[in-house]
Order: C-alpha cells, then structure tokens, then sequence
C-alpha cells in the first residue's frame, strides 16, 4: 500500500538520482523528514516523553551543531547531506495497533526517510515490519526482546539496545558474586516472548555460575496479583526469586513481594528495570539488581556529556536511558547517510552493516551485519532504598559488563533465527 | 373430532394447586368460555395451552397431537394465538407492518434462513396482511405508526395480529377489560363476524356474563382450578354452585 | 509444603482477591437490581476511590501529566491511611449522589443500552481526565507499615507466619475482615429496611410509590451514594495492593460485572459467592495451570450460565 | 365548604388539549360517582387531582381543604390525604403481597428510614387484619409475589392497599374492573363501610348503573367537558343523558 | 457471500400483488438499487478528493492507506449497527470476531495462502463460527446482559490469544509473519491479474488495496439493504420493539438474534480479515475491548439505524485519531474530547450526527427524502 510519496510527487526534483525510486526516495525538496514514534500516552508517557526530549535535541543539534555533533567526524552540524532535518511526531500510547497506524501516516504522508521508536517490543517489532514492506529505515530506541533482531528481524531495522539474551549473561556473574555460590532460585516469568527468553537466559547463565534452578512458572500478561504466584515461591525452598517482568507486571509483581516479606530469606532480582517501573514499586527496588539501558551515573566521556548538554536544553532534568538511546539512534542514521552520500536506503543500510563505534558511552561496539544486534556492553545496576530516589535517579551503578563477556556468535541463539530480508 | 383437548392437565405453584386435574375437550367452530371466581385457575389454563407455563402433569393435545414438549412460538404455528389483554402490539411500527410480521410468521413457520430474498418475493404474505387488516377494518390506516392509534383501534390491532398468524384456535382472555358498553359491544361483533369468515374455534375467559352468556356455545366454570361444571349457558346459569361460587345471586 | 497448606494458601489468596471484586460488585448489583440501572462508569468511582486514597494517604510526585506541567508536580496531603480509609467513602458517596442526580436520573426512563452508553462514554472521559492530570504512568500506593488507632497499634503491612499458610501480608487479612464487614452492613440495609423496601418497590413504580406518599428520590440517592462509596473502599483497599494507573476503573469493572451475573443480579449474597468463586478459581488455577488463569474466570461464568442463565442465587423474576 | 374543588381545570398530555374548563365539588362525605366513556377524561381528572404527570394542568386550580394543591408534588398531595387506585392496579410485581400493603403505611410509621413529610390525616386507615377480612383471597396469598397474582386479586390488592392508607379522599379508578360479580359485590360493601366511617369517596365508572347504586351525586364527563352535575336519582331519571354519554 | 448478494434483484412479482402494495415495495426496490449506485459513486471519488484532490485533500491532510482503513472500519460499523441498530442489541464484544477473523486470516495466509480473496472468506468464516459458539451463551440472557456477557466473552478472547494460544497468535508481540500475497494469485481463470500486486497504484482510485477493498465495502452495502428489505429486517424491527409478542405471533425469537448476531459477526469479520491485508500484521490489541468500545463509540456517533451514520462515524473516528489527533495542542485532550462529544450525543442527539443531518435535510425538503429512508429505517 506504499503510496509512493503521494503518487503526485513521482520521480519529481531534487535530490540526486544515481539510484531509483525505493520507499519515500528520493528525498523532496531542501528538508530531509524523520518519524520520532514514541509513547506520549499510556504508562510509558513519561518515558515516551524524554525520548522525545532527546529526538528534538538530537534534530536541533544536527541542524546546527552541537552536542555529540561536534564529536563526529562525519556529521556537519548543517543538516545532513545539504538537507535541513524536519521530524514529525506520533503517539503509540504503547499500543502496537496504534503505533503502527501512527508510522504508516508518517510513511504515508509525510515521507519520511527514517523512523525512529519504541520503549516496548511488540511496537518495535510492529513498527519495524512495516517499515521492512514500505522500505524505510527503522532505528529502534528501547526494545529488549530477542525477537528484535530475532525471529523478527528486518534488514531495515537496527538495535543500539541489547536483549534478554545479553541480559543473563551480564546479570549473572555480578549476582552470583555478591550471593555466593551454587543456590537455588525460582523463577516468575511473563508469559510471551521477551519473558520467555528472559527466563531461558537467566536459568543458562546462573546454571553455568553453579546455581540450581528449583521451578520456573509463567505469568499470563496484565496479571495484577501475584500472591498466589509468590506464596508458591516463597513455599519452595529456594534462596532466589527472579522476577522476568517489566513494565506494570515488574512493578505489581516486585511490590506484591516485599509486602509478602519474600525479601526477607529471598534474593530478589528483576532482569531489566525502567523509570516508570522504578517509580511504580517505589521502595520495592531497594538493593534489587538488574541492568538498565544506560543511566546518567555511567562515567565517561560521551556519557558525562550527554547529561551535560541534554541537562543544560532542558533546564537540569536528567536524562533516562531511552533517551540517550534515542538520541545516538538518529545521530547514526544521519552518520551512515553522510557516510553513504545518499539517503537511497540499501546504501544507508550497508554504512550500518558491521559498523565499528565507540562514541555512545558504551565502550567499544559493533553493529552486527548478521542481525543488525549492536555489540556492547551492559550497565548492571541495584535499586537504591527510597530515601536516597530523586527524580532521574533510582539505582547505583554495580558494573558495566563489557560486551566481550556478552552476545553470541551469528546464526547461534536469537540469531539463527533471523532472516534480515531484502534491501529493495 | 374435537380439536383441543387437555387430559389431567395440573399446575402447582409452590403449595397452590391453580389448576387442578383439568379434563376439557373444545371441537371445530365451536366457541367456549371458561368462567370462574378470580384466581380460579383461568389464565393459567390458558398460559398453559399456550406453553408459557409447563404443567405439573397432564397432556395438552392439538389436533391430536400433543404440544406439551413445544416452545411457544411451535404452539403458534400449529395454529393456536391468543390475543393479549392489553393491547400488545410493536408501537414504533405501521399498522401494515404489525400485521405483515404475524403474516410472516404463518406463511414462513418459526425460522427461515432466507435473509438475502427481498420481501416482495412474497406476495401471499401480502395478500395476508391486506385481508386481516380489511376483517379487523384498519386498512384505512395501514401507513400510521402502530402507536398514534386510539385506545379502541389498539385493541383491534391486537386482536388482528392474533387473527394474520391464521390461528385455527383463538384464545383470549378477558378481551373487553376495560371498556366502555359501547367499545364492548363492537369487539364482540368483530369476534363473531371473524368467527364466522375465518371459521375460528374460540376459547374466551370473561368476567362479563353478557358477554359469555350472548357468545358461546358451551360454559366451562372453574373454580379453586377444577371444573365444577359445564353445559350450555342456560344449564350453567341454574347450576346452584355457580350461583354460590361465582355470580353471588348476581341476576342477568 | 503439604497439600493441606496448599489447600489453606489458595484459600487465603482466593479470598482476598475476590474481596475486591466483590465490594465493587456489591454496588453495581444493588444499582442494577434496584434502580434498573446500568452502571458503566462504576469503574469510574473506583478509580477515583483509589487516587483520592494515593493522594490523601500520601505525597507523591508527577513525573508526567498535566498538574507536573502546570507546576503541581508534587501532590498529596500525606494524613496517613486510616484518614483515607474514612474520608474517601464519604467523599467518593457524595460523587455517587451527583452521578445520580445528574447522570442517572435523567435517564431512568431511557432505553437500557442508553443508560449502558452514556455511563460507558463518563467512563471514557474520567479515565482520560485523570490520564490527562496524573499521567500514565503508575504510582506506587504504600501503606505506612504501622499506625496508631488511639492508644492501640496496628500493624497494617509487613508479612506476618500463619500456621499452614507460612508467610503472607496482613494487609490481606484486614482486607478481607473488611470486606465482610461492609458487606453486611449493606445486607441489613437493603434487605431489613423500610428503605430497602421503598427502592425495590420504586424501581417498578416510581410513580405509585409517590402516590403512596413517599419521596422516591432521596432512597435512589442514598442506594447510588453506598453503592460509589463501597466503590471507593475498594479502590483504596485496592490500590494498596497494586501499581495505580487510570486504567485500573475499567480493569476492576469487567470481572466485577462477572460477579454480578455470575451470582445473579440484586442479590447481596450471589455477589458475595460470585466474588469468591472467581477469587478461588483465579487463585487455584494458578496453581495448577497458570496460564489458564486469567481465562479461567470467564469459563466459569460460561458454564454457569449455561446451566443457570439467571445466576446462582438470583431469581427469575429479576430479569429484564 | 366543600373538601375538594376543581375550578376552571384545563389539562394536557403534551399539546393535546384534555379537560376543558372542568368544575366539579366533592363534598365531605359523600359519595360521587365520575361516569363516561373510553377516553371521556375520566383517568385524566383523577390525576390531574392526584398530582401525577403528566397531563400538565395548566389553568384552573384545584383546591383541597381551601388549600390549592394544583401544582404540588404527589406524594405531598398524598400525606395531605387524598389516596388513589389508579387504573391498571399498578401493584408492585416484584414484592409479596404484604410488603405492597405495608408499603401503603411506610410513609406514616415514624421510625421510617425514607424521606417523608408530616402527614396531616383525619381518618385513619384499616389495618392489615381488617383488610385481610374484606379480602379473604388475599390473606392466603400473603406471601406471594403480586405479579404473579391473578388478575381480579390484583385488584383486589390494589383496592386493599388504598383501604390502609390514612385517608380523607379515597379516589377509585374503574375497582371493578376484572373482579368476579360476587367480588364485586363485597368490594361495594367496603365502599359503603367505608363511607360510613365519613370517609369522602370520588368513584370513577363507566357503567352507570353500576356507579348509581352508590353515589349520592354524579357527574358525566364527555371529550373533557363535564356535560351533568347532579344527584343519583337525577341521572338514573335522564335517560337521555345516559343514550348519548354513556351509551346505554 | 459475494456470489449469494450478486443474484438478480428483479421480480415479476407485481401483477399479483394489489397496486398500493406493489408501490411501496417498488420504493424498496429503487431504494435499494439507488443506495448501491451512490455507495459505489463515494467510494470512487472518496480517495481522490481525501488524497490528491487539488485542493481540497490539502485541507484534508489525507493519505491513501487511512484511506481503505476508513471503509474498513465501515463496514465493520455497518453490520454492528445490523445488530445495535436494528435489533437493538448492544454488544461490547465485537473486537473477538475483528480480531478473531484478523489472526484467522493471518494464520491462513502464513500457512496456507496469501491470496486476499481467500484470506477475507477463511478469516470471515472464523468469525461467523465465534459468533455461533458467542451468541450462543450471551444470548442466554437478553438486555443489559447481553451487554455485559459480550464483554466479558471478548475478554477472554483476548486474554486466550495473549497466553494460551500465543503459540499461534505470537502472544504479545503481535501476529507478524503475515504473507499477503497478489490479488487473484489463486485463480487460475484470473491467471491474467495474476501479476498484479496490491501495491501498484490506479489512477484516481490509489491502489489495488483500495480497489479491492473498495469493492468488498460496495458488496457489503448491497447485502446489508438487502438484508434490511429481507423479511428480516422487519423481524429485527418488531424483535427490538416488542420481543415477547414477536415469539406470540409464532417466531423463534431466539434463533433470529443469534442470527442478527452473527451476521455482524459476519461483516466485522470481513473487516477484520481487510484489516489484516491491508496492515499484513495482527496487533494483539485488536482483541481488547478497546477495540470494541470503538465500534461502539463510531456506530452511535454516527448514528444508529441507519446505513450512512455508521460508515460517517467510522470515518470521523478514525480521521480524528490519525490526522487531528497529530497535531500537538490536541494530541493530549482528543480522547477526552471524544468521550465528552460522545457523551454529549448520547444525552442530547440519540439519532447521532447523521440524525441531525437528516432533521435538518427534512425541515428544508419535506418529502423528498423517501428514496433513503426506506433504506435507513
Ligand atoms: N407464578 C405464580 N406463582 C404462584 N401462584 C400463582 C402464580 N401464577 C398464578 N398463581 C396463582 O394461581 C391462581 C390462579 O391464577 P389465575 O391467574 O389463573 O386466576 P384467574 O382465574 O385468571 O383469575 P382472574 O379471573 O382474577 O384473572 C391464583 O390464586 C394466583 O395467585
Ligand atoms: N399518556 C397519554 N398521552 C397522550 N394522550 C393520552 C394519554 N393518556 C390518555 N390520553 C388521551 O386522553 C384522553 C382521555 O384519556 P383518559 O384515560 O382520561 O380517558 P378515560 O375516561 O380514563 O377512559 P377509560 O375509561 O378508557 O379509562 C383520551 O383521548 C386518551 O387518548
Ligand atoms: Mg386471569
Ligand atoms: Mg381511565
């Protein structure tokens, strides 16, 4: 149904045209046009929000410099490619359905180039389908699933964010650590794919530490009360409960635990951890570990001064992880098109393939050609008791696993299940 | 050959016997009242027939068949109606349309899956609607909504509805509640005359003894919900237990 | 553990959870079985039961929505739960007697899907409204671990070891206790009083019972005020338990109007077993087939209406 | 002075114009009789009097103990005294028989949990047992739902329900209407002992003959006008008035 | 049912019948075939005046896929006011045969064919079965239970796809190896289209999709008239006005609402299975009662019992959602402003938008209006 820009606009002016008409290509006019397709409804609001925040910074500093904008040898700081940015917006309200009817407009309508989103998979994976059928590029913000670049993997989609898989790996020898050796540990898991694989890497990477796993039960999606769930957990005899939700289940299941005194003779430990999940189970996430996208505390340089610039455009608000992911997303697309020289997708997309960087505050990475799964490293964290949360700060930063203690090889776990697709 | 009759027929409802041990046989072209002090077992006998209500025990036959296993609406196609006593009809409907949906349901049976067939592929159901309307004398009207009628009208309407689903056996209970001597008479004469063109069995319950004694055939007195007695009028009217039981010395 | 303890846990858990449901079923049924009339938004009240509490028991700060931006970013009165507990059902029963003046009363006498409509569409709106105000987002509804009663102090959460049981909140426990009580205080109302009688009569009737010399409209208020303020408790005591969100109103609704049919409509005492039935069956399926448990509730009520379209307890006559 | 008076009422059901111009006394005591045909106006004055809307009377007034009740609300016409069995029975289907009688006497009983307004009565009502008496039927039905009550012990009910009410005013609407005749006969004693007890009676019918056995006075109403005013005897002697209002 | 709706209309009938009889199901007739030619005439110019139109589109802001959405969810709206219309039945469930025939056609095209044609009947297939097994139980009891069992039932439809069944539908994340493939690919007597992709574009009309679509909706405006001038639009009728008298003259009630029930399960289920086409993906959410709180909100907004209100509302929803709803100011408020306006119509105009539009068209045109209303009520 792609209506090729509006079928009034067809092979028209502008633009360079060493290659043919592919999705919104060629580019109209002077102005270059992204989709930032963020949550400005719905639980992830405020999440949503931020990432906006970030998206909007990223725009204004790619127009006139700025920011990371400075520190990249390829972008200009005057637009990309001679074409000053634009960027419309829609609101997924964390619906896939809506999400994808959102990106279809900006398809549609407003011809944009690239479309940047997320904050859960199921509008990820949505979104990054459609722009694989109307063949335009999707750099995905927060999305942990394997699926991503899994099962539902897209030649025209790319993931800065790691997965589930990473996840366990990243988590277990931190924990193990700190609880000592070969314990039993009971698992709750939501019941579809990311809790799936969340659950499946968990239970691989603790056993290889040496602990031992007594149960692991599902929890259908939207549950609200996990009593019945954790007094099961709390009877079996285990030393460690892990909690695979996020989002409303983490919060409601995390919360139902500490008031069920589970912390009590229980290790708790929540895989991935959010804002909004934070702020929801409140003191819940005391001295709870997990790993988080990104975090302000991260030292180094890219990331001391993101918080810098992002804090100074927004009067002293602290950025959450989705929005550095957010920002370094678009600045790469805009990167690899400079560095392609056109913004012909299959072109763009081979600038991406197998990229090596070390600018996003997350050590030396890769974006994997394989299954356009960026390689890096993971910030493992431990959720501060209440008194010391402030707005934007919620954990303490325990490690940050480096990625060479992470990932897999190609067409092995997630990956052998991804078919990227065509480039045309 | 007697076209309903009811055998034991019984209806408790909780301690109360309403109908009790009833045996009664109606023929062809035959008009029957049943009388009886109020809460006699009247009504019930008649939502009994018309499978409302289930009996405790006994047998209703139509037609020689029985009907006690039958839902209401397969009680109305075999051919017995009831007209309502106040005036039930589908308000936001044209006088045709009341009609025509009686109509619809005699010439098409209970079900019939034929939803993409436009309505005039049914021409007798047409010429139903035209001749039950024209006997009950509202095919002036046909085109105004069911709901502006007068009061009188109404009940007409009512009473053809019962008549478009080509009863065999027309029940009705208490027709003339509520009207005037006047509106009284003019039912009744409609009754008779449909009687007559329609060739209908008429089973009727009246509180009104010049109803009852001018247009049946035989009496069926209830009370306490069993037959006390039954006869012609003139019988019945000397029946000393009717006198006591029911009419109170009350004269005609 | 042994099966014994087993049995007793999905016992207890069945039980709390059903406690909810039950006292926000409790109001739509006595609504629907008297005043004939559906209630779509009672949600609604829940909903707003539970952040009256969150915003009465505690400060809390918004993160996103429009009081942030409108420079409200922290919020709440911070009294302490007991307070809330007291004052959200007397507020929350005042928004029950607008509701009816204004919401319900104008469309008595309309058809039922209009009244369903309506009440569906003030469900929308409130929900958006408090999305609008609050954000999206969740907050985190927590209880003070103790308070004092007068000289006497209760432990409101914490975990505390049952014999058979082991440990659980007892924050449940009191959930249930007060659940029980409540309900019976609405049994003795509508079932042993002139009042009762007078509702039940008006929902037939209005306008004879006025001819009897009563003023109808003062009992239809006060059924709508007990039936929102139960309403509130329930969101108070729920919100406790769970993430508060604004779409807990419509998550609370649907299962809630299970109950009513399940246990039949009117009926005090249907609601009651119908809330426990579906507490019990959500608390032992997960025991044996977790996936199966959100479903689960909704077979139940297939099979029971299969074989008692009316509900449990409820009678024949009820129904429309 | 008489214990009620319409003057001048005009009464209508949204723009159809009803009662035109109706002037009628009722005088303490006595029994008056309201005769005419379907649709004649006769439902229409009882509530137009009863304060039940609609009709609107818009125009007129109607006055009950010098005091103008016109544009009061029914249930404070009610507690002034003046009681109603309205067309159609209108008993509450879904309560047993009894709790429809005890409703009769809710208003009146102080330890009431409903709203109610001071009732300023003269004539207090029967008691259940007394009602039961008239009513034989009705004491074994007790119990019962009343919709699921015959026809004829509906309206034994609705009648019996009016019968406990305290009341000065006691305004029937067609009683006999689906009563066996031997009923009928006992409902018209109690209309009598009723009377006796100067209780002041305003008794709709349709059937004159009916209606003059017990009426001192009686008026014919016809398409909203009242068309005679007189004493029993007067009516039963004009037999041309009968012909055209009331045919018979 | 394609082939069913397309048998001659015509009738030699006339003769038999008395004149006046005869005239008033003439009017039927004209009406019927007058209702068809205008349907197809909107969906002809509809995507050139919201898409390309010089001017006007740019008021607009449309684009070409909201454009086949927006039939779509006509005819989804169209046979849910068969049933809350005409019959008066009130369902909140409706989103179990959207979303139902949306992962049934889906399923089918990844595992047995991608051709659209199929998709559509297998996808409306499933919902007509739903319908059967639903209908069943919440037509146990009438009125607001009805209301309130739908609901619940749609529920459990969802909360089945989300966990139990999620090795079919994919569970959260959505049903994503949807495989459309060309339009009449399966025919081997159409072997001439065979190579025609749904994305190429028509001139004025847009693309196949539309075309495709666009046809379905013409056929479903034809079965839904005919439908109403069937006996069972009059059943319907007198079911909503007086159900007991309706089985006392010798209906079975009951078998015709479980048939109202399914035959707009039956078109939802049309509109479930185009939907899936035209997005090649199953959003778990299609399930949720939102979902069916749309089609409500949609089909009363517009204004029920009549042909046009429903596919209006469809149309203003979803133009709201995707175009107004994309700018700023309005992006937070325009659910609350939905709900209020919603409320509002409910309260003040129960006929909905397209009541008013026809108040209006009366007090100016008395009679000439006859052509339509036979077909609105
Ligand atoms: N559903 C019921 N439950 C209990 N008792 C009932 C029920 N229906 C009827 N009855 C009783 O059965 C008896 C017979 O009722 P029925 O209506 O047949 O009397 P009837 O002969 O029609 O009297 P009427 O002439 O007053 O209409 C009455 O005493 C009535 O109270
Ligand atoms: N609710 C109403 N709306 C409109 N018109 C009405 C209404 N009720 C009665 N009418 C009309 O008012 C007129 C008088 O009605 P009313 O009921 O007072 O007559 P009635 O004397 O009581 O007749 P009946 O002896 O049949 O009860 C009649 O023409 C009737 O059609
Ligand atoms: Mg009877
Ligand atoms: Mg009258």
């Amino acid at each position: 149904l792609s209506d090729d820009g509006g079928s009034g606009d067809g092979g028209g002016g502008g633009g360079d045209e060493d290659y043919p008409a592919l999705g919104n290509y060629p580019v109209e006019g002077d102005k270059v046009t992204f989709g930032f397709n963020v949550p400005q409804s719905g639980s992830y609001a405020s999440e949503g929000k931020d990432e906006l925040r970030a998206y909007k910074l990223a725009v204004k500093h790619l127009n006139n410099g700025g920011g990371w904008v400075d520190s990249w040898d390829d972008l200009s700081g005057d637009g990309v490619l001679g074409k000053q940015v634009d960027y419309v917006t829609g609101d997924t309200g964390t619906d896939a359905d809506r999400a994808r009817k959102q990106a279809s407009r900006m398809i549609s309508r407003d011809n944009v180039m690239m479309i940047s989103g997320g904050s859960s998979s199921a509008v990820a994976i949505a979104v990054q389908g459609l722009c694989q059928k109307e063949k335009v590029m999707f750099m995905a913000c927060l999305t942990h699933s394997n699926d991503t670049t899994g099962k539902d993997c897209a030649r025209y989609g790319f993931r800065e964010m790691f997965n589930a898989y990473m996840t366990g790996q990243a988590l277990a020898p931190v924990v193990t650590e700190e609880y000592g050796k070969d314990l039993k540990f009971y698992q709750l898991y939501a019941d579809y794919s990311w809790g799936k694989t969340q659950q499946a890497s968990m239970k691989k990477f603790f056993e290889e530490e040496g602990w031992s796993q007594v149960k692991s039960v599902a929890t259908p999606l939207g549950t609200k009360d996990f009593s019945s769930y954790l007094s099961e957990a709390s009877n079996s005899g285990a030393d460690a409960l892990f909690l695979n939700h996020y989002g409303l289940d983490g919060a409601n299941s995390l919360k139902g635990a500490i008031q069920a005194g589970l912390d009590q003779d229980m290790e708790i430990v929540m895989p991935l951890y959010n804002r909004p999940m934070a702020q929801a189970a409140g003191g819940a996430i005391d001295g709870i570990y997990g790993t988080v996208a990104w975090d302000s505390q991260i030292d180094n340089e890219p990331s001391n001064s993101f918080t810098k610039f992002f804090g100074e455009e927004y009067n002293g608000r602290v950025p959450s992880g989705p929005a550095q992911l957010a920002y370094a997303q678009t600045l790469q697309y805009a990167a690899a098109a400079e560095r392609a020289e056109t913004f012909y997708p299959p072109e763009v997309i081979k600038q991406l393939e197998d990229y090596e960087y070390s600018d996003l505050g997350m050590e030396q990475e890769t974006m994997r050609k394989c299954d356009h799964q960026a390689q890096r490293a993971v910030p493992v964290v431990k959720g501060l008791p209440k008194s010391e949360q402030k707005s934007g700060k919620y954990f303490e930063i325990v490690q940050i696993t480096s990625r060479d203690q992470l990932g897999y090889e190609c067409g092995q776990g997630p990956a052998s299940k991804c078919e990227l697709g065509s480039y045309k | 050959m007697s076209l309903l009759d009811t055998e034991g027929l019984t209806k408790e409802f909780g301690g109360l016997v309403a109908v009790d041990d009833v045996d009664l046989e109606i023929h062809e072209n035959e008009s029957v009242s049943v009388i009886g002090p109020n809460g006699a077992g009247k009504s019930t006998l008649i939502n009994l027939i018309t499978r409302m209500l289930d009996p405790t025990a006994g047998d209703i036959r139509f037609k020689g068949e029985s009907i006690t296993g039958l839902e209401p609406h397969d009680v109305v196609q075999s051919g017995i109606s009831k007209s309502f006593q106040t005036a039930s009809i589908f308000p936001d409907l044209t006088v045709e349309e009341n009609a025509r949906i009686a109509a619809l349901a005699a010439e098409h049976g209970a079900f019939r899956f034929n939803f993409l067939r436009h309505q005039r592929r049914y021409s007798e159901v047409d010429k139903l609607t035209r001749r039950t309307l024209d006997s009950v004398g509202l095919l002036g009207q046909r085109e105004a909504p069911a709901a502006d009628l007068p009061y009188g009208d109404k009940r007409r309407l009512e009473i053809g509805i019962a008549l478009a689903s080509e009863p065999d056996l027309l029940l009705m209970d208490e027709p003339t509640a509520g009207m005037s001597p006047e509106e009284t008479h003019a039912t009744v004469d409609l009754i008779e005359r449909v009687k007559e063109e329609l060739g209908l069995t008429i089973l009727l319950v009246e509180h009104d003894m010049e109803i009852v004694f001018n247009v049946s055939d035989r009496i069926i007195v209830l009370n306490r919900g069993r037959v006390i007695t039954q006869g012609t009028p003139d019988e019945v009217q000397g029946h000393p237990e009717v006198q006591e039981a029911y009419l109170g010395g009350v004269e005609l | 553990m042994s099966i014994v303890s087993q049995l007793a846990t999905i016992l207890l858990n069945g039980l709390q959870q059903g406690a909810i449901y039950v006292l926000v079923a409790i109001g739509l049924s006595i609504i629907l079985g008297t005043l004939k009339f559906v209630n779509f938004a009672h949600g609604a009240l829940y909903l707003i039961g539970t952040y009256l509490g969150l915003l009465i028991t505690l400060n809390i700060t918004i993160s996103d929505g429009k009081l942030a931006e409108w420079g409200y970013g922290q919020v709440g009165l911070d009294l302490g739960f007991l307070p809330a507990l007291v004052i959200v059902p007397i507020i929350v029963f005042g928004v029950g007697l607008l509701m009816e003046r204004f919401i319900a009363r104008p469309f008595y006498d309309r058809p039922d899907t209009d009244q369903i409509l309506l009440t569906f569409g003030l469900a929308i709106v409130v929900q958006e409204a408090f999305k609008i105000l609050f954000g999206g987002q969740s907050y985190n509804f927590a209880r003070p671990a103790q308070t004092s009663l007068g000289s006497i102090e209760l432990q409101l959460s914490g975990p505390i070891d049952l014999p058979l049981v082991g440990t659980i909140g007892i924050w449940r426990l009191y959930v249930i206790a007060i659940t029980a009580v409540l309900v019976a205080l609405v049994y003795l109302l509508i079932e042993y009083t002139d009042f009762g009688l007078v509702v039940r009569a008006g929902t037939r009737d209005a306008e004879m019972v006025r001819l009897l010399g009563v003023k109808i409209t003062r009992p239809y208020l006060m059924v709508f005020g007990v039936g929102a303020a139960l309403a509130g408790i329930a969101g108070v005591v729920g919100g406790t338990l769970y993430a508060v969100n604004p779409n807990i109103g419509m998550e609370v609704l649907v299962p809630s109007f299970l109950v009513v049919v399940i246990g039949g409509v009117g009926s005090i005492r249907g609601a009651v077993v119908g809330g426990i039935l579906i507490g019990l069956t959500l608390s032992s399926l997960v025991a044996v087939a977790p996936q199966w448990s959100q479903v689960g509730i909704y077979v139940l009520a297939a099979i029971i209406l299969l074989a008692r379209p009316q509900g449990l307890l409820g009678s024949e006559e009820v129904a429309p | 002075m008489s214990l009620l008076s319409l003057e001048d009422v005009n009464a209508y059901y949204g723009e159809s114009h009803i009662l035109r111009d109706v002037t009628m006394r009722v005088e303490e005591g006595e029994v008056c009789a309201l005769l005419g045909r379907n649709g004649a106006g006769k439902t229409t004055t009882l509530r137009s009097i009863a304060g039940a809307r609609p009709p609107d009377v818009r125009g007129g007034a109607v006055r009950f103990r010098d005091e103008d009740i016109t544009t009061m609300e029914p249930e404070d016409i009610s507690t002034r005294g003046i009681s109603l069995v309205p067309e159609e029975r209108r008993v509450f289907p879904n309560l047993s028989v009894e709790e429809n009688l005890h409703l009769a006497e809710v208003v009146h009983n102080k330890s009431n949990t409903v709203g109610r307004s001071i009732p300023q009565v003269e004539h207090v009502g029967m008691t259940t047992e007394d009602v039961y008496d008239e009513f034989e039927r009705l004491r074994e039905r007790q119990t019962q739902k009343a919709g699921t009550l015959s026809g004829g012990e509906q309206q034994m009910l609705a009648i019996a329900r009016a019968l406990k009410q305290n009341t000065d005013l006691l305004m029937l609407d067609e009683p006999y209407e689906g009563l066996a005749p031997q009923i009928i006969a006992n409902v018209e004693d109690a209309i009598r002992r009723i009377s006796e007890t100067g209780t002041t009676i305003l008794l709709v019918e349709q059937n004159a003959a009916a209606a003059i056995k017990l009426a001192d006075r009686c008026y014919v109403v016809d398409q909203g006008k009242i068309v005679f005013d007189g004493t029993a005897a007067e009516l039963r002697g004009d037999d041309e008035t009968r012909e055209r209002y009331l045919g018979v | 049912m394609n082939d069913e709706t397309s048998e001659p209309t015509t009738e030699d009938g006339p003769s038999l019948i008395e004149s006046d009889v005869a005239s008033t199901l003439d009017r039927f007739g004209s009406s019927e075939r007058s209702i068809v030619g205008l349907t197809v005439l909107a969906v002809a110019v509809f995507p050139w005046l919201f898409v390309r139109a010089p001017v006007i589109s740019g008021l607009f802001r449309g684009y070409q896929s909201l454009a086949s959405l927006i039939l779509i969810w006509g005819i989804f709206a169209l046979g849910f006011n068969l049933l809350l219309g005409y019959t008066g039945l009130l369902s909140f469930g409706h989103a179990a045969f959207w979303g139902g025939a949306a992962y049934a056609a889906g399923i089918f095209s990844a595992s047995v064919s991608g051709s659209p044609v199929l998709m559509v009947l297998f996808g409306t297939l499933f919902a007509v079965l739903l319908a059967w097994i639903l209908g069943f139980v919440s037509l146990r009891r009438g009125g607001i239970y009805f209301s309130i069992l739908t609901l619940a039932f749609g529920q459990m439809a969802y909360y089945l796809a989300l966990s139990p069944l999620q090795g079919l539908t994919n569970g959260e994340n959505g049903f994503t190896d949807v495989d459309v493939g060309n339009l009449f690919g399966f025919l081997d007597a159409f072997s001439a289209f065979e190579s025609i992709p749904l994305g190429t574009p028509v001139p004025l009309l847009g693309d196949w999709l539309y075309v495709f679509v666009g046809a379905i909706t013409v056929l479903c405006v034809a079965a839904v008239v005919r439908i109403l001038h069937s006996p069972y639009g009059l059943v319907f009728k007198a079911i909503r006005e007086n159900e007991q008298r309706a089985s006392f003259v010798g209906l079975n009630v009951w078998r015709y609402k479980l048939m109202a029930f399914i035959l707009s399960g039956a078109f939802a289920g049309v509109a479930g299975s185009l939907f899936v086409v035209h997005g090649s993906y199953v959003p778990v959410e299609s399930l949720y009662w939102t979902t069916s709180g749309e089609i409500v909100v949609m089909t009363v907004l517009g204004g029920v019992g009549s042909m046009v209100g429903p596919m209006l509302g469809a149309g203003l929803y979803l133009y709201v959602e995707n175009v107004v709803s994309g700018d700023p100011a309005i992006q937070p408020y325009w659910h609350l402003i939905l709900g209020l306006i919603f409320v509002a119509v409910i309260a003040l105009f129960p006929e909905g938008i397209w009541g008013i539009v026809g108040r209006v068209r009366e007090t100016f045109s008395a009679p000439s209006t006859d052509a339509e209303q036979g077909g609105e009520n």
